[in-house]
């Protein structure tokens, strides 16, 4: 369901190009905003039940169907997104009102605009670039924007910190997740996400899938280096630091509350969607199933694809509730003196593999 | 150099090391589990099977109550406690260990004592009570407890006494007595001294 | 050390400043306060005494009509013996000698002790409140000490309020 | 706080922040991340214990104590108790000894496994935090068994203990040890080996021996500093002189002696020596009546006395003075947090704001008990 389909389509039942860019535009862009939503849903619920059970807890238990008595407490989530609908939204008197309000959106904009592009089946895909790679890791720094504007704005010392340090974070770490994805990019020769992952399909010495993390033990490393980032870049556990509960109280978040604070949530739920869907695609087949020539087709694919996204969100949730966090500096130090002398020589490796395998 | 691989794989060890006790508890949350649902399940917890048993209890530090029947009056209680949570008034009887039927007073106590007061006012604050049980020690018969544990026999446990206003939460004990049964406690001392 | 040799060697030092008194214990050694510092730079510095740790600064009131004192603790973690300084102050007007520069704790200990007494110490070089607000009137922990009846427009209520009894 | 410097920004850390455990306020002076100056202010939490104390006759005093370090309140009570034996001269039987050892060894796991896992969630783990709630929940259950508190026990009284051992005390105890020995070695592995933790700790906020014992830090920090000083060894109360322990001081394992994570490995240390002590105790406890020596009116002589008994966060001194009237004429409170506390400016000193909360957490401070 690719925008340029719809366009397409609407093209055979009448000649109104600009009409039809919007209609598309729009009736693609409400699943995928319900898809976020969603998402944000069941990960928060997942994220309190897998935290809950790590640390001999059982979590939410009530507020299911039935009130107290309910079941597992399914509608939990449900209950405080109503709450945080309800809730009051204060401006703090001092602050930058304009820039306030703008910054939650502008992050929104940023995971939203990444969602586009990610691949959930072969035919399921909002808008399919042939640069969607490099678009996807484009757009994922708009974020920044919105979180230096919050923390700028929240006139906070808290926020300023937190946007601080998560202005340095992020951009730090784009440059070894791009350095990681580049191996893919050079295995695939394509910059095309369904290509990328089309090239995934078939076996390596009939038994592994033909992913490009079991390709070589470049892409091997590769694939941890792309996904330490990842987690960098969304500013989870380990690398928590913009949000530090414990040190910066909530971070560039301190000041929000209410459905701003909502849509944080949300963008911070929606931008592990979107690095996980880049990981999912560029190294472990997208939505290939993992038995080679098996359930490979229609619906299967979705399945397969959320499964490995859901997969590895479970694991950024593991990381969280297992790992202290780091400090600022050695953040970066992991970053410029750890992951980017790896990827760099993981290209190289990749390249001669190439020469020589290839 | 070498420090520097050792390095990294000494974070991915100890990390993962880390990953796999927090698997194993995740995966074994069914005998892991310490929560106490609380409005269902309900302290002491028989899951918990430490061997405990309700009456086992040296005390159970909860709700203060006072057997005004055989309270008589001696103030030790009110005396001991540090955070003067606990007000007695009492008015000297007409004769002692008899009982005063219109201002419900009894003459002896279960022990057999005799009461030579009629308290007239016996109000425990629980909101100041800070539970050290100082209060319960210098009781001569035992009428001032707290509830539940090895007195559960006198009164059932009661720790969930929480209540909407702060007045509530202070506990009256005797039978609040009007002006004039107080004046007919305390015309027969003339008279008995004429 | 013993501590009767400990006494002796400070009494030997400091002959003009040790005062005389019956009813201290065995352990407690009372002092002029004109001569304090000098006293507990040599308790530091000499290698016989060095004490090095000061274990607790004590204000104490003797009564509403009697002085202040200061009681020092003091501990040594090289030699482990220990001994207890008293330096009594006038009520009116009392002040020591700090001792703050010598030993790192001295300056809580003695912000503390002019907190809740009043004793002012010579030479510290931040002596503020500590555990009270800057602006509290009134050394509370004097005999004497009546409380403020108001704070910042707070009332401060002397007697518990009535419960509603009667 | 001196003149704000162009590129330095106040920060004020409390008194409401998540881990300032408790409600203190550190006033301080960065430049970027770099903290240059720390001014704690104290005070917010002051609840008057010494004016108290005058008022109240010297064993209602005992539930105050409970109050100042509301952690390890039975440390408390036996700091008090011991020094007003010590200035009535009472002798105490041996069972109330043995009782009183095995309450405070407990109560000092319980509080270093409060210290241990709040320091995890300084660090930002969350859940070694919960296991080691886990853990000291049992505890308090035995706590609650004994005295019927969890948390504010005014177990210990002067001549004696409030009540006697339970029904089968002992095995409850053994059985919670064999339990909860295994569980160290899983906070090992799950905390103190791993890297993230000890990169954040290890040669973070060094407090030198000198500078430790110059401002009077005792207890878990001081012998993290190298100096081997515990009270129970050294100037022994109770009857701790009849148990064999060691006692742990900093190893230096991953960085240099006396910083934070050396502080935080010898809490985990002097719990195994405490498990050590319980098990020696519980092994012995001798029959008798725990309340024969409990005076009838507390009325001690005129005078004064000074002693310190090891808490779990170091010395923690009582000084009593007594004028011959049942109320006390002056209790001080030496309390070992206080001094911990003062020398955060110090140590903190050039390090980032993140360092600040991990040596701050280190420290193992308890507001109750600073500002009393």
């Amino acid at each position: 369901m690719t925008v340029d389909a719809l366009i397409n389509w609407f093209a055979t039942i009448g000649d109104f190009p600009v009409l039809a860019f919007i209609l598309a535009v729009i009736i693609s862009g409400i699943p995928l905003f319900l898809v976020m939503a969603l998402n944000a849903m069941i990960a928060v619920y997942v994220e309190r039940k897998v935290s809950a059970f790590m640390m001999d807890r059982v979590g939410p238990m009530g507020q299911g169907p039935g009130l107290h008595a309910g079941k597992w407490g399914l509608l939990q989530t449900a209950a405080d997104a109503i709450k945080l609908l309800v809730k009051e939204d204060t401006v703090p008197e001092s602050s930058d009102k304009f820039l306030f309000k703008m910054a939650p959106y502008i992050i929104f904009i940023g995971a939203f605009l990444g969602l586009a592009a990610v691949p959930f089946s072969s035919s399921l895909q909002v808008a399919d670039f042939n640069v969607g790679v490099f678009y996807i890791i484009a757009v994922g720094s708009i974020g920044i924007i919105g979180i230096v504007m919050a923390g700028w704005a929240s006139n906070n010392k808290w926020s300023l910190y937190g946007a601080m340090r998560s202005a340095a974070q992020i951009i730090s770490y784009e440059i070894p997740a791009g350095l990681s994805i580049i191996v893919p990019i050079m295995m695939a020769g394509t910059l095309n996400l369904q290509e990328l992952i089309v090239f995934q399909s078939g076996t390596i010495w009939g038994i592994l899938p033909n992913w490009i993390i079991f390709n070589n033990p470049f892409s091997f490393i590769a694939f941890f280096t792309f996904f330490i980032s990842a987690v960098a870049e969304t500013n989870r556990t380990p690398f928590d630091i913009p949000e530090a509960e414990s040190e910066l109280v909530a971070g560039w978040m301190t000041e929000y509350s209410g459905f701003r604070w909502a849509v944080f949530f949300l963008s911070e739920y929606a931008n592990m969607l979107v690095v996980s869907g880049l990981a999912v695609a560029a190294f472990l087949g997208g939505w290939q199933s993992p038995i080679p020539g098996l359930f490979n087709t229609g619906l299967w694919g979705l399945f397969w694809f959320m499964g490995k996204l859901g997969f590895l969100i479970f694991v950024m949730m593991w990381f969280r509730w297992t790992f202290p966090r780091l400090r600022v500096d050695q953040l970066m130090h992991v970053c410029w003196k750890v992951l980017i002398p790896i990827t760099m020589i993981n290209i190289f490796g990749v390249g001669i593999w190439k020469l020589i395998f290839g | 150099m070498s420090r520097y691989f050792q390095n990294i794989y000494d974070t991915l060890s100890t990390l993962l090391t880390g990953m796999s006790i927090t698997w194993r508890h995740m995966v074994n949350i069914k005998r892991d589990n310490v929560t106490l649902q609380y409005p269902e399940e309900r302290w002491p917890r028989p899951e918990r099977n430490i061997g405990f048993e309700h009456q086992d209890y040296n005390v159970i530090r909860s709700r203060l109550h006072v057997d005004i029947d055989d309270c008589i009056g001696c103030l030790k209680c009110e005396r001991a406690c540090p955070v003067d949570c606990i007000k007695i008034d009492t008015i000297k009887a007409p004769t002692r260990g008899e009982d005063i039927p219109n201002v419900k007073h009894t003459g002896e106590t279960s022990n057999g004592t005799k009461k030579a007061m009629v308290v007239s006012r016996f109000t425990i604050d629980m909101s100041e009570c800070c539970y050290c049980n100082l209060c319960t020690y210098p009781c001569p018969e035992e009428c001032i407890f707290m509830v539940g544990g090895p007195n559960s026999s006198k009164h059932p446990i009661d720790y969930e006494f929480s209540e909407f206003e702060r007045k509530d939460l202070i506990y009256q004990f005797a039978k609040k007595l009007s002006t004039e049964q107080k004046d007919g406690l305390q015309k027969p001392l003339p008279e008995a001294k004429a | 050390m013993k501590i009767a040799e400990i006494k002796a060697t400070i009494i030997n030092q400091f002959p003009d400043s040790v005062l005389e008194s019956e009813d201290l214990a065995e352990s407690q050694l009372e002092l002029k306060a004109d001569q304090w510092f000098e006293i507990a730079t040599f308790m530091k510095e000499d290698p016989n005494l060095s004490f090095d740790q000061l274990e607790c600064i004590t204000g104490i009131d003797l009564g509403v009509e009697a002085s202040l004192q200061s009681r020092y603790n003091f501990h040594s973690m090289e030699h482990r013996h220990k001994v207890e300084i008293l330096i009594t102050h006038d009520r009116n007007e009392p002040k020591v000698a700090s001792i703050e520069t010598i030993w790192r704790i001295g300056d809580w200990f003695e912000r503390e002790t002019y907190d809740m007494f009043g004793i002012v110490y010579e030479g510290h070089r931040d002596l503020r409140r500590i555990l009270c607000p800057d602006d509290w009137e009134g050394w509370p922990l004097r005999k004497d000490y009546e409380g403020q009846e108001l704070y910042h427009g707070i009332v401060i209520p002397k007697m518990k309020e009535e419960d509603g009894w009667e | 706080m001196g003149v704000v410097k162009g590129d330095q920004m106040v920060l004020n850390i409390g008194p409401q922040h998540p881990s300032t455990h408790g409600v203190l306020r550190l006033e301080v002076m960065t430049d970027g991340e770099i903290v240059s100056q720390i001014r704690p202010h104290l005070g917010y939490l002051h609840r008057c214990f010494e004016k108290h104390s005058e008022n109240v006759t010297y064993e209602q005093v005992i539930p105050f104590t409970d109050r100042c370090d509301y952690l390890a309140s039975m440390n408390s009570n036996f700091g008090y108790v011991v020094a007003m034996e010590e200035l009535m001269e009472i002798k105490i039987p041996e069972r109330v000894e043995y009782i009183r050892v095995i309450m405070g060894e407990l109560n000092r796991i319980a509080s270093h496994l409060l210290a241990l896992g709040v320091y995890g969630l300084d660090i930002g783990a969350f859940t070694p935090f919960l296991y080691m709630l886990r853990d000291r929940e049992r505890i308090l259950d035995i706590f609650e068994y004994t005295c019927g508190a969890r948390l504010l026990y005014n177990y210990m009284w002067v001549g004696g203990v409030s009540h006697d051992l339970p029904k089968d005390f002992e095995t409850i105890c053994i059985d919670f040890l064999d339990y909860f020995e295994p569980q160290i070695k899983e906070y090992n592995n799950l905390l103190s080996y791993n890297k993230i933790f000890v990169e954040r700790t290890a040669d973070v906020g060094v407090i030198p021996a000198d500078v430790a014992v110059s401002y009077g830090v005792t207890g878990p920090n001081l012998r993290a500093s190298g100096v081997k000083w515990d009270v129970r060894k050294d100037e022994p109360y109770s009857i701790y002189e009849k148990f064999d322990f060691d006692v742990p001081t900093g190893t230096a394992e991953f960085g240099t002696l006396g910083d934070c994570y050396d502080r935080y490995w010898v809490r985990m240390l002097e719990i195994e020596e405490s498990v050590k002590i319980l098990r020696q105790a519980l092994k012995e406890v001798p029959s008798g009546d725990v309340h024969q020596a409990l005076p009838k009116k507390i009325r001690p002589p005129i005078g004064s006395v000074y002693r310190r008994t090891e808490s779990p966060r170091g010395d923690l001194g009582y000084y009593i003075v007594s004028d011959g009237t049942p109320v006390p004429s002056r209790v001080k409170m030496r309390s070992p947090a206080f001094t911990a506390l003062s020398c955060l400016d110090e140590v903190s000193r050039g390090w980032m704001i993140s360092d600040v909360i991990a040596i701050l957490g280190s420290l193992d401070i308890v507001l109750g008990e600073i500002d009393r």
